[in-house]
């Protein structure tokens, strides 16, 4: 068992956990945080898989569109000001499910 | 790179894909299904980059001063790099819908949407059915049976 | 409550059907019908010392085209949905200034996302990257600034103008194959020295037209978000 | 053990280290901007580990992977933040 191997187990690690973690996050910003910390771990696979093209194109895209995106969508759905006034809101936006 | 560490990668990926599928039909609220489907699409992705992957192989770059050895399958990697562009546009389509109908429907939780949505198609075919003959005569029922 | 059990039960079976599907395939060997032929064939046929670049842009570019078509489809919808209230040309700035640090550290980067961007996108028959990355590169550079200084966005109107000019060029040039008589998008002027920057033939020039077009492509999306429109 | 070979154990070490610190400070985080700060902490490594990766592999070409992501990431990070910072009108 090379180290790399030893890479791979701590990558799948982090992507099962912060997987799981997008979905029962109650904050909806933390769970797009989290979204982010999936593909920094799945651009840690494609290097290992010898693809550095699209390493490129996740780390590009999860990481810098995505978290712009979610970024600015998150601002323009108002998820933050959901989480300071701590619901008593209309929208029950923090319910997972 | 061991035959374990391969199936390690799969166990990845499916469970990817499992947690993104389960994730988009758990939740209520619109922007978190946004993210559980992008964590499938993660999953898919990797899935098709681990079937072209090749024991003792290099990255399909050439490059100059080195010998030519085996290299990994350069066509699910061409085929993921476009998937995961198309993906971000899909997000992206996604979440301006999100934005669309939370400005419409003042909330992101489906079932309270579904509720106005409803009440809103209703009250439209309420009020065509004074002028028209056509009404559909089963749309106040079907709310009322929601709302008990 | 029923519904969340058979939704857990259905993803747990579908997980368990998919690991039982994809457990007989070769993993680590995989068959490579078409994969061995491209691979022997593309550095002496487009001259790419990546491989991957020859198949998106040499033996696929007619799928990078639709890829494009979607993208810009998408923004397109996008500005759409979102829809900018007609009239107030300057609307208010959805974000106040940033602080110092944000604005002195945004004046340091922008020029490093701009060389980075170019960067890929030049390199991209040489190295990993390509239009794609890049752009999405140069996009994040120029909306970097707005998160700084809402106030100063850059031009719509400017970004229309690249996106088209850079759209147009992509489909002239695989037109200028047509009139060699070989297939829409065939690289064209040889294939050069394998490794130098100035080979591959036309693929440098595809490429930049493509990073350009999603660079400006994608910075109008993210700055459509940014503006409070219609709602 | 040679000298390289202890290095990459140190190295490797230090990776698993940093990445589980990092993810339980994720998944503990009481408040958002915990999970920000955890999330930036977990990029600047996983670029390390891109660039260890590379030495590895004994390839310049991953290099390229590393430079993208760390800039990238800055860039995602600052806008996540920068909601925080002024998202409530």
């Amino acid at each position: 068992m090379s180290w790399a191997d030893l890479i791979v187990l701590l990558m799948v690690v982090l992507v099962l956990a912060t997987a799981f973690a997008t979905l029962f996050l109650r904050n909806l910003l933390g769970a797009a945080v989290a979204t982010t910390l999936v593909s920094l771990a799945v651009s840690v696979f494609y290097v290992i898989l010898r693809a550095p093209d699209v390493a490129l194109t996740e780390a590009a895209v999860g990481a810098g569109l995505s978290g712009l995106l979610l970024a600015l969508a998150a601002k323009r759905l108002g998820l933050w000001h959901i989480e300071v006034q701590e619901a008593g809101l209309d929208e029950r936006g923090d319910d997972p499910c | 790179m061991t035959e374990f560490t391969l199936y390690t990668f799969l166990a990845a990926s499916l469970g990817l894909i499992a947690i993104g599928i389960g994730g988009v039909i758990l939740s209520r609220n619109l922007f978190r299904i946004v993210l559980a489907l992008s964590i499938a699409e993660a999953g898919g992705n990797l899935l098709l980059v681990l079937i072209g992957f090749r024991h003792d192989a290099i990255a399909p770059i050439i490059e100059p001063g080195r010998a030519l050895t085996t290299m990994v399958d350069s066509i699910p990697q061409a085929m993921v790099l476009t998937s995961i562009v198309i993906g971000a546009g899909v997000q992206a389509l996604a979440l301006a819908l999100a934005i669309r109908a939370r400005a419409s429907y003042g909330t992101l939780d489906m079932g309270i949407m579904r509720a106005r949505m409803e009440a809103d198609i209703n009250r439209v075919a309420g009020a065509e059915s004074a002028a028209s003959l056509h009404a559909p005569a089963s749309s106040s029922t079907l709310l009322t049976e929601r709302k008990a | 409550m029923l519904t969340r059990y058979s939704a857990l039960i259905f993803a747990a079976g579908l997980a368990f059907m998919l690991f039982v599907l994809f457990s007989g395939l070769p993993l680590g060997a995989p068959g490579m019908v078409v994969g061995q032929a491209v691979l022997d064939r593309a550095p002496a046929e487009v001259g790419a010392a990546n491989i991957v670049t020859a198949v998106v842009l040499g033996y696929r570019g007619i799928d990078t085209m639709g890829e494009l078509a979607i993208l810009f489809a998408a923004a397109t919808a996008i500005g759409l949905v979102l829809g900018r209230s007609r009239g107030s040309r300057h609307c208010p700035p959805a974000i106040q200034p940033g602080g110092f640090i944000l604005r002195a550290g945004n004046d340091m980067l922008f020029p490093l996302l701009l060389v980075v961007g170019l960067y890929i996108i030049l390199h991209g028959h040489l190295t990993p990257g390509g239009g794609f990355q890049g752009g999405v590169v140069l996009a994040a550079a120029f909306v970097l600034p707005v998160l700084a200084r809402p106030t100063d966005m850059p031009s719509h109107a400017a970004m229309a103008w690249i996106e088209g000019l850079a759209g147009a060029a992509f489909i002239l040039t695989g037109m200028a194959a047509l009139a060699y008589d070989r297939a829409f998008l065939a690289p064209l002027l040889g294939t050069g020295e394998m490794g130098a920057l100035v080979s591959a033939g036309t693929l440098p020039i595809l490429y930049l037209a493509v990073g350009l077009k999603v660079g400006a492509e994608l910075a109008s999306l993210l700055l459509s978000l940014t503006e409070e429109g219609g709602d | 053990m040679t000298l390289a070979q202890g290095i990459q154990f140190l190295a490797l070490f230090v990776f698993a280290a940093a990445t589980l610190l990092g993810l339980l400070r994720f998944l503990l985080g009481p408040a958002t901007p915990d999970r920000l700060v955890a999330t930036d902490t977990l990029t600047v490594v996983a670029t390390s580990i891109l660039v260890f990766m590379a030495a590895f592999l004994d390839s310049a070409l991953y290099l390229d992977v590393a430079l993208v992501y760390g800039v990238l990431a800055f860039v995602g990070v600052i806008a996540l933040a920068r909601i925080i910072e002024t998202g409530h009108k």
